[in-house]
């Protein structure tokens, strides 16, 4: 059964029309073939007409939408079957909200690292909605200094509502993790590629975001708040969550025009949740084209670069 | 030293307990309820003489605290807030900055200083409360920058005095990525084998605590400010029931490994100096 | 293979539940008590084909799993052990190594041997709990040693399957040493960008665990395998209570975040083969 | 109050002798100066005679002497009041088995790290009798990775039961938390200096134990296990202590002659215990010295040494 948002009612009417069609096609062998095809058509058009024209609220509806792939389902693809999770922080804990381990994509080693939400509300709970506690950034640093050791590039997904804020989490340092992983991934000498998949929220979605190349895919969010939390601290109600999600400019599009990420990577039509083999071989082209491009600098280079990328980011005026 | 003060005294009348007191000339302790002169509670470095209590101060006393004959020479202070998303929620970002300046008399929340500690140069930054609830916005970032390179230029230690709500929400994904910038700043400061020393006041929260503010050679606070990366309000709804007594205390993150020492107000000049000195680097 | 299937029979009628079946023919697992002949299980890999049982075995049962054509150089034969301490207990310790040697036809607790694992080299150390308890002696250490020596030379993984009681109280001293000399061993196949994989199987514990078992690039294990440090029966007593169920199985190690990955032992040459492809260096 | 164990009941008879004429002459006016002097030079050569043929259970004893000196006050009256506590692993807690913090030994800033027994019933327990948890091992690693970055020599102070070895210390990986240290204090880039003060015992010692140079106090002991351990596990009682302490060959000597330790730094006469300010001169003498010593080397050149030292250790026959 797929999942519609409200504002896919048109596409999910043609959907169930064109199924309709074809439900009674069986049933009378009436042939509906020129009445489905002129259906399809609508469809499109209306799905172009939704997409073309999505509002930063729609969009971060979409990065959450409930049939949206998650990194664990980009990251078996890809690496078709090559894929081997690994675990723990070497400290306390295995945080199942955060995933990690190397996979061969394309034949070359990658260490894949993403927060992983669940798909079904017994997975959810597994996997705290994709929330980490330190341990899974701690686990994620300890992975990706693994893929250093062996000179492996280093690619994150990022999907997360924010890391948690648990009282175990605050005991145990969520924010010395996220800062560490700040520091340490800076300097990490390897191509690191950052990519938001879904939502991301925070220092949750930074903790694991600084690389050489940090790409939006076209309909997700990435700010320092939820819009929803937003409204409710600067307006103090949660009504305002579309003019919040306006205010923060945490689309891909305004992210990339603010030079806070790199690059946007496109969805097929409808949406990734839409057609996930399509979204799954763009990431994947994606990931290779610039693992290719970043390995024609130096390692060396590459952490010189990135430092200085991020160094570079802010707005203000010098007051003479 | 006799302005700051001035400045010092504009800053403990604010608190709403003691309207009945001619104003500027009383301090009463919002712990134990003591009163003392606001002179006799600045001499004691704003800490209640009865109880120790530890008043949230600004950059300015923490300088003349620490700063060998309160000298100092401020870095990047001319750096202002922009208005890159023409942010506004129930009042306009640009406005909002205007009037805080006005207000408070502060450029931001962040303020850098150049100066000798017992006679060592060291570079220190200090936040303000009193700006945006001392929230991390892209002047915040630079300046921090700018303080980090001044270390650099001058081969000198660096040390930030934390003390902030958070991020500064109007500056949205500039906000997030200061916690980016400070913390590459520290890897350059770190390559160089010059100390970073964070001392983390009430409060220290959000973005803050998640980059810079846990990223010290040695992290050490005063005590019992509020350390922590949510705020409790946020970890109580998450729990469903009440904190425990002392939760995100400096003490309580003390015990879990995440300090270095608690610091009296009062010795805080000397043991810096000393941690400064033990970690010189020597070829 | 068949002579190292006779070995396996010669290992698995050592149980004592089965002392009604005809000697060497048959294979009670002492987990669901299903029967089968030695034969098949030695087939399975040494599991019970009913509940995935992993039977312990012995380092040439290992190398039989993992060598291509079960084709491998042993490494260093010809140590064994001497008396340093000229320790005795119950017992003198030469005559108990002269005596193990003979009933066990080990040379001690560590084998090495290096061949092709799905084609590339590598060299697998492997303990023998056969041997007074797979304990850490001196040879044991220089065997462990001249096998990360041969992979530098080879430019091939180390993988060290751990199985072990902890330490050679007859060496005393020297077997605590054995710990540092494992330690140190690896820091240099680090170095190397070598990959290290530990493998822990029933039972690894003390000085074991204190040091190589733990250090693996990937620590893997097999199901339920006893793994801790301090073993359960000292920790028992320690807290004054009953251990929870599960306590320093491998899945309780891996939920506490110190094992990479658990995999059935069918699955172990292959996973292996590819962890090592995936942690191949290129420069 | 002086503390005596069993084979120091002479020192003490005298002691008490001397003591009580002195207490006499107070009371009564009577001179007692010649009778003290004899007996003083009797104390002086039965406290030779004693300490000159100490057996090793003996000295296990000693290494436990309540009246001992312990890490703190080494630390603190060697730095002269410029020691400055540093605590907590940056992970999930601050153990108080271990202490560590940067000292000024002669104007020189040194990272002293060491495990600490408690000096009373409260203490201990605070200190849980010396037996570190792994955040203990974690905290001293990152205290010498600080040292390290600073370039500053470490010096680790040994006394521990062990270990401990708890059911949260199993949790929380105490044989990861050892084995890190032994690794990761192998290469690391400053002069190690360990120093058995009291007991060495097993992985808990060794894991703060990997240095330069490795010294023992004449009255302590190290090895792989207690000789109580050992009597239980080998001769299945606990009779045998005084066998096995002989057998383990765990005294400064027999380490020192097996090549297992690099030195031996006596004690004043009638132990550590009895005159602490001697010691702890003695002491800074010898760190002070070592430190020069080993500075002579580059930082690489040591750890190339050290590793190789290590590598050394094992007495085995090649069997041709
Ligand atoms: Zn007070
Ligand atoms: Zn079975």
């Amino acid at each position: 059964m797929r999942n519609y948002l409200e504002f896919e009612a048109p596409i999910k009417e043609l959907n169930e029309q064109i199924q309709k069609l074809k439900d009674s096609a069986v049933k009378t062998g009436v042939n509906v073939d020129t009445a489905v095809q002129e259906l399809e058509k609508a469809l499109l058009e209306k799905t172009e007409e939704i997409y073309k024209n999505l509002d930063p609220w729609q969009k971060v509806q979409l990065s959450r939408h409930p049939d949206r792939p998650y990194a664990l389902e980009y990251i078996e693809s890809m690496t078709e079957g090559t894929w081997i999770e690994l675990h723990g922080d070497r400290t306390v804990k295995d945080d199942k909200a955060m995933i990690g381990g190397f996979g061969l994509l394309n034949g070359e080693s990658v260490m894949f690292i993403g927060q992983q939400k669940g798909a079904n509300t017994k997975l959810r709970q597994y996997r705290n909605f994709g929330m980490a506690n330190p341990e899974g950034y701690r686990k994620a640093l300890r992975l990706m200094r693994l893929a250093e050791k062996f000179n492996k590039p280093v690619v994150t997904l990022i999907d997360t509502p924010g890391a948690f804020p648990g009282l175990e989490a605050e005991e145990r340092g969520q924010g010395e993790a996220i800062a560490r992983n700040l520091f340490e991934m800076m300097r990490l000498k390897v191509p690191v590629i950052c990519i938001i998949i879904g939502e991301g929220a925070s220092g949750g979605a930074l903790g694991i975001g600084i690389g050489d190349r940090v790409l939006m895919m076209e309909n997700t969010w990435y700010s320092v708040i939820s819009p929803e939390s937003c409204s409710s601290i600067l307006w103090r109600s949660w009504d305002h969550k579309i003019t919040a999600a306006k205010a923060l400019k945490l689309t891909a599009e305004d992210m990339k025009n603010n030079g806070l990420v790199d690059g946007i990577i496109r969805e097929p039509l409808g949406g990734a949740h839409a057609d996930h083999q399509s979204m799954i071989e763009i990431l994947k082209d994606v990931i290779s084209s610039t693992i290719a491009e970043l390995r024609q600098q130096s390692n060396d280079q590459l952490v010189k670069n990135r430092i200085e990328k991020f160094c570079a980011m802010g707005s203000f005026v010098e007051n003479s | 030293m006799s302005w700051f003060k001035r400045m010092k005294k504009g800053i403990t009348t604010q608190s709403q307990e003691k309207k009945e007191i001619p104003e500027g000339l009383w301090y009463q302790c919002p712990e134990c309820k003591h009163v003392m002169t606001s002179d006799q509670h600045a001499e004691n470095d704003w800490l209640c003489e009865k109880c120790d209590y530890h008043e949230k101060i600004t950059s300015l006393n923490y300088f003349s605290i620490l700063f060998d004959e309160n000298e100092f020479e401020e870095v990047a202070s001319h750096l202002i807030s922009g208005d890159p998303l023409e942010f506004t929620d129930t009042k306009a970002y640009k406005d909002r900055i205007k009037t805080t300046i006005n207000k408070s008399g502060l450029k931001d929340a962040l303020r850098v200083g150049f100066g000798d500690i017992e006679g060592e140069k060291a570079v220190v930054a200090c936040m303000d409360f009193g700006f945006i609830g001392g929230s991390m916005g892209s002047v915040v970032g630079e300046k921090f920058a700018r303080g980090v390179d001044k270390a650099l230029a001058e081969n000198c230690p660096f040390i930030c005095i934390s003390k902030s709500g958070g991020a500064r929400m109007m500056e949205a994904g500039f906000s997030l990525m200061q916690m980016a910038k400070t913390s590459a700043k520290l890897t350059q400061l770190a390559d160089a084998h010059l100390p970073y020393v964070s001392i983390l006041t009430d409060p220290t929260t959000g973005g803050v605590t998640a980059s810079f503010a846990m990223l010290g050679d040695i992290n050490i606070a005063e005590p019992k400010a509020l350390i922590g990366f949510a705020g409790p309000r946020v970890v109580k709804e998450t729990i469903g029931k009440d904190l425990p007594e002392g939760f995100q205390s400096s003490e309580f993150v003390l015990e879990h490994g995440f300090l270095d020492y608690i610091f009296n107000r009062k010795e805080l000049k000397h043991k810096l100096a000393l941690s400064l000195k033990q970690m010189k680097y020597k070829a």
